[in-house]
């Protein structure tokens, strides 16, 4: 991917920044741990996103200042958080009853591995002897609406992360509906992966050698969802 | 900016289209949105299933939409009340269908319906005419009925205060239906006395947070249905 | 049940005196529409019952004073009621939750016929052409602890409330502990109808003979529940 | 006279049995009643079933429970943390075994449980290892897994305010598990900051009714699982 010294590919800010832009103004939205939190500052001028977090809270605010801060008001990645003008609390239950019934318009989550179907495994290595932890993820992506993945394209060791089919535990079947990369953005269609866009400086050859499965050409009017 | 306000009842429940499934708040004449009733009249909407605990009472609110004949279906746990002829009337002459269903499993299958849960086994109304054809199942030795969450295409509920983002509060013992029926439609319209800006409620005490409200009206002096029938109205 | 003049039988509102003797302190109790509520008139000195009513509020109090009502402020038979210090309101979901979770500890009902393996009938005659209405009432004795019925002994033309088996559509199967009734107070009991109490001036004979199902005899212990 | 006031953590969970399940309520350290599991270790009872989001961090609150070997088995979504090792190493040498559920099933099943709801059908988690085993049946189309309610003999729940009918206010997201709870256990115990009289909560704003509170305890200043961990506590 060198590519005359111009850029090639995306940072995670700019992961961030890409997927943000795909988010309807108004819209209910759940964040998941890591790089899908930075989604919050790039939301683009003149949209409101209202933010979920799954233990208790609609209208999530940024970090609090040092000092300001409460152990009781926390994300789902146990970090403290404020809460915006129009916020409300609520119990797990109801929490649940929001993302179980498709009240949410987007999850946004990581992932190990993401197939050709859609299907997801984010939550465990299936490793011996590991203790299995799940948390809210496996609800978020059986009732939000739209769920859309970001994450680096490949493993730290080169393993292609769109894949076949997924050979880690699964978090849910046919799931995902689009994938945010530092190489490209990409459908998961009834026909399998397809390029909504390369990140600056990628081919889509780079993009197909890196994936473990058939990515399909852009549509012509392939765009913001 | 979000800012859920319509300016009135009419341009509310304007998108409400012929054989819509509505679910309707209130229990008795505690929390029945007589205004969005009456704007629903007035829209000409017809075909419709209600779902809504009773059939409301003289020809005002929901007696009047009965009567207006735009009513097919009712699905409700107390049909019967003592001022008003208009649905045993619609339902003797056969226009408007009874699905009568015990009061906490109709409750339950709202919530259900806005929770995701398609299906769930209560102990309610095993062994009585109410649970015929329906599939029983033991648990713990106890056998259950098989009931289905219950979801609609809008509601229309009466709170008391509301804010931009659509978080309502409610008054006394008129919440009773709107929290779940909020939950379950597709569209749910939410009359209240007054709109604050977001931030002016607090976050603790809101009962229906805003993300199962899509449009908020402000009706500042909502017409109670005794008081109207006690006046000798009827609607239109 | 002419007796020299003296009393004979229980009015409704010695029924309603003597079931709540029955009710222990600081219990959850629901009480149905009609003579059922007369029972909390006669709570004894010293004991504090909890009222809920299915449409939203636990701590009901009585009628209001007249002008004070508000018609957002009723019961479930749609009356203006008060709440007092420590109620709470809750929505139809969570009211009924604590009905059919087990959380009341009384229920008391009227009825149209009680049979004597407990069960209830109570919502409907069944007959043609009428509006069936149901309520809470399914709910209610399918949930709450322990139900009590309060009727009298016979309907109005003289046939047997208490039967070997219910002729009317049921409320729901094998679910009334006790009956208090004009003339006695009864026990559903494994066996059968068990004598608990009678009114004054009310025989073991007279209440046989008006009961549609054998009555056993009080046991010795029998009393209070 | 109602008065569920108890004048002590200790006596609160004076009664919690050998075998006994337990639901103690909390995300995180929020919500944590780190007070009622402290008495609870101090009390003795072993063989515990614990039914929590998570298992506790360092060497305080649930993690110390657990650390005391009083757990054997735990129903949990989430039973990793950064900084504990305490359940993994309980967990791998065999003495506390797991239930891993997903975290909306969990609430849902406990909510089910209080609402005496014995069984529900819910999309989450088909398909995937947590769906094995489980009955699968399509609704609408889609497949849903059946899940079972969930009760408890005791909770053990952090509110901030509560009053003597046993009426329960919290604090911001360490409300989470606390109402479902409160409703699915048969002996209900609540800390919190401050307990009033009957009468000083505006019935509108209750969370937890008081009907499904069996005790409450003032803890003043109950501490937060962070602070003490930095303070280098461990407990007891």
């Amino acid at each position: 991917m060198t590519n005359n010294g111009a850029q090639t590919g995306w940072s995670r800010e700019e992961m961030a920044k890409r997927l943000a832009q795909d988010i309807g103004d108004g819209s209910y939205v759940n964040l998941g741990i890591g790089i899908p939190e930075l989604v919050a500052k790039f939301v683009p001028d003149g949209r409101t996103l209202i933010y979920h977090t799954e233990n208790g809270l609609l209208g999530m605010g940024p970090s609090p200042a040092d000092g300001d801060g409460d152990p009781e008001l926390i994300n789902a990645g146990k970090r403290q958080v404020t809460a915006l003008p129009g916020a409300a609390y609520f119990h797990h239950a109801d929490s649940f009853a929001m993302i179980r019934g498709g009240h949410l318009d987007l999850s946004v989550l990581g992932a190990l591995q993401v197939a050709q179907n859609g299907d997801l495994a984010n939550w465990s290595t299936g490793e011996a002897g590991a203790i299995p932890a799940v948390g809210g993820a496996m609800d978020l992506v059986a009732g939000v609406k739209q769920v859309f993945v970001i994450t680096q394209h490949m493993t730290k060791s080169g393993e292609p992360k769109l894949v076949e089919s997924c050979a880690y535990p699964l978090t849910g079947r046919g799931v995902v509906d689009r994938v945010y990369t530092d190489l490209a953005v990409i459908d998961v269609s009834r026909e399998g992966f397809r390029l909504v866009e390369l990140a600056p400086g990628v081919t889509m050859e780079e993009v197909r050698a890196r994936t473990g499965a058939p990515v399909l050409e852009a549509r012509q009017s392939a765009g913001v969802a | 900016m979000i800012d859920k306000r319509l300016p009135s009842a009419a341009e509310a429940v304007a998108d409400v289209f012929d054989g819509a499934s509505v679910m309707v708040g209130g229990f008795g004449e505690a929390g029945s949105p007589v205004e969005l009733i009456h704007a629903l009249i007035d829209q000409g909407a017809k075909d419709l299933t209600v779902i809504s605990n009773n059939t409301g009472s003289g020809e005002v609110g929901l007696a009047a939409l009965l009567k207006a004949r735009r009513v097919t279906k009712v699905v409700c746990s107390f049909p019967r009340t003592a001022n008003s002829t208009v649905f045993p009337e619609l339902y003797r002459e056969g226009f408007t269908e009874l699905e009568l269903v015990p009061q906490g499993t109709l409750a339950e299958r709202i919530r259900a319906g806005g929770a995701g849960v398609a299906a769930f086994y209560t102990p309610t109304a095993v062994g009585t005419p109410l649970g015929e054809g329906k599939e029983v199942r033991e648990f713990d030795g106890r056998a259950h009925l098989l009931e289905h969450g219950l979801t609609a295409d809008f509601a229309l509920i009466k709170g008391r205060l509301a804010d931009t983002h659509g978080n309502v509060l409610y008054n006394k013992t008129a919440r009773n239906f709107g929290p779940p029926m909020a939950m379950a439609a597709r569209t749910t319209i939410v009359q209240v006395e007054r709109i604050v800006e977001a931030g002016e409620l607090d976050p603790e005490a809101i009962v229906t947070p805003g993300i199962f409200v899509e449009r908020v009206v402000a009706i500042a002096r909502p017409a109670h249905e005794s008081q109207l029938i006690a006046a000798g109205v009827t609607y239109p």
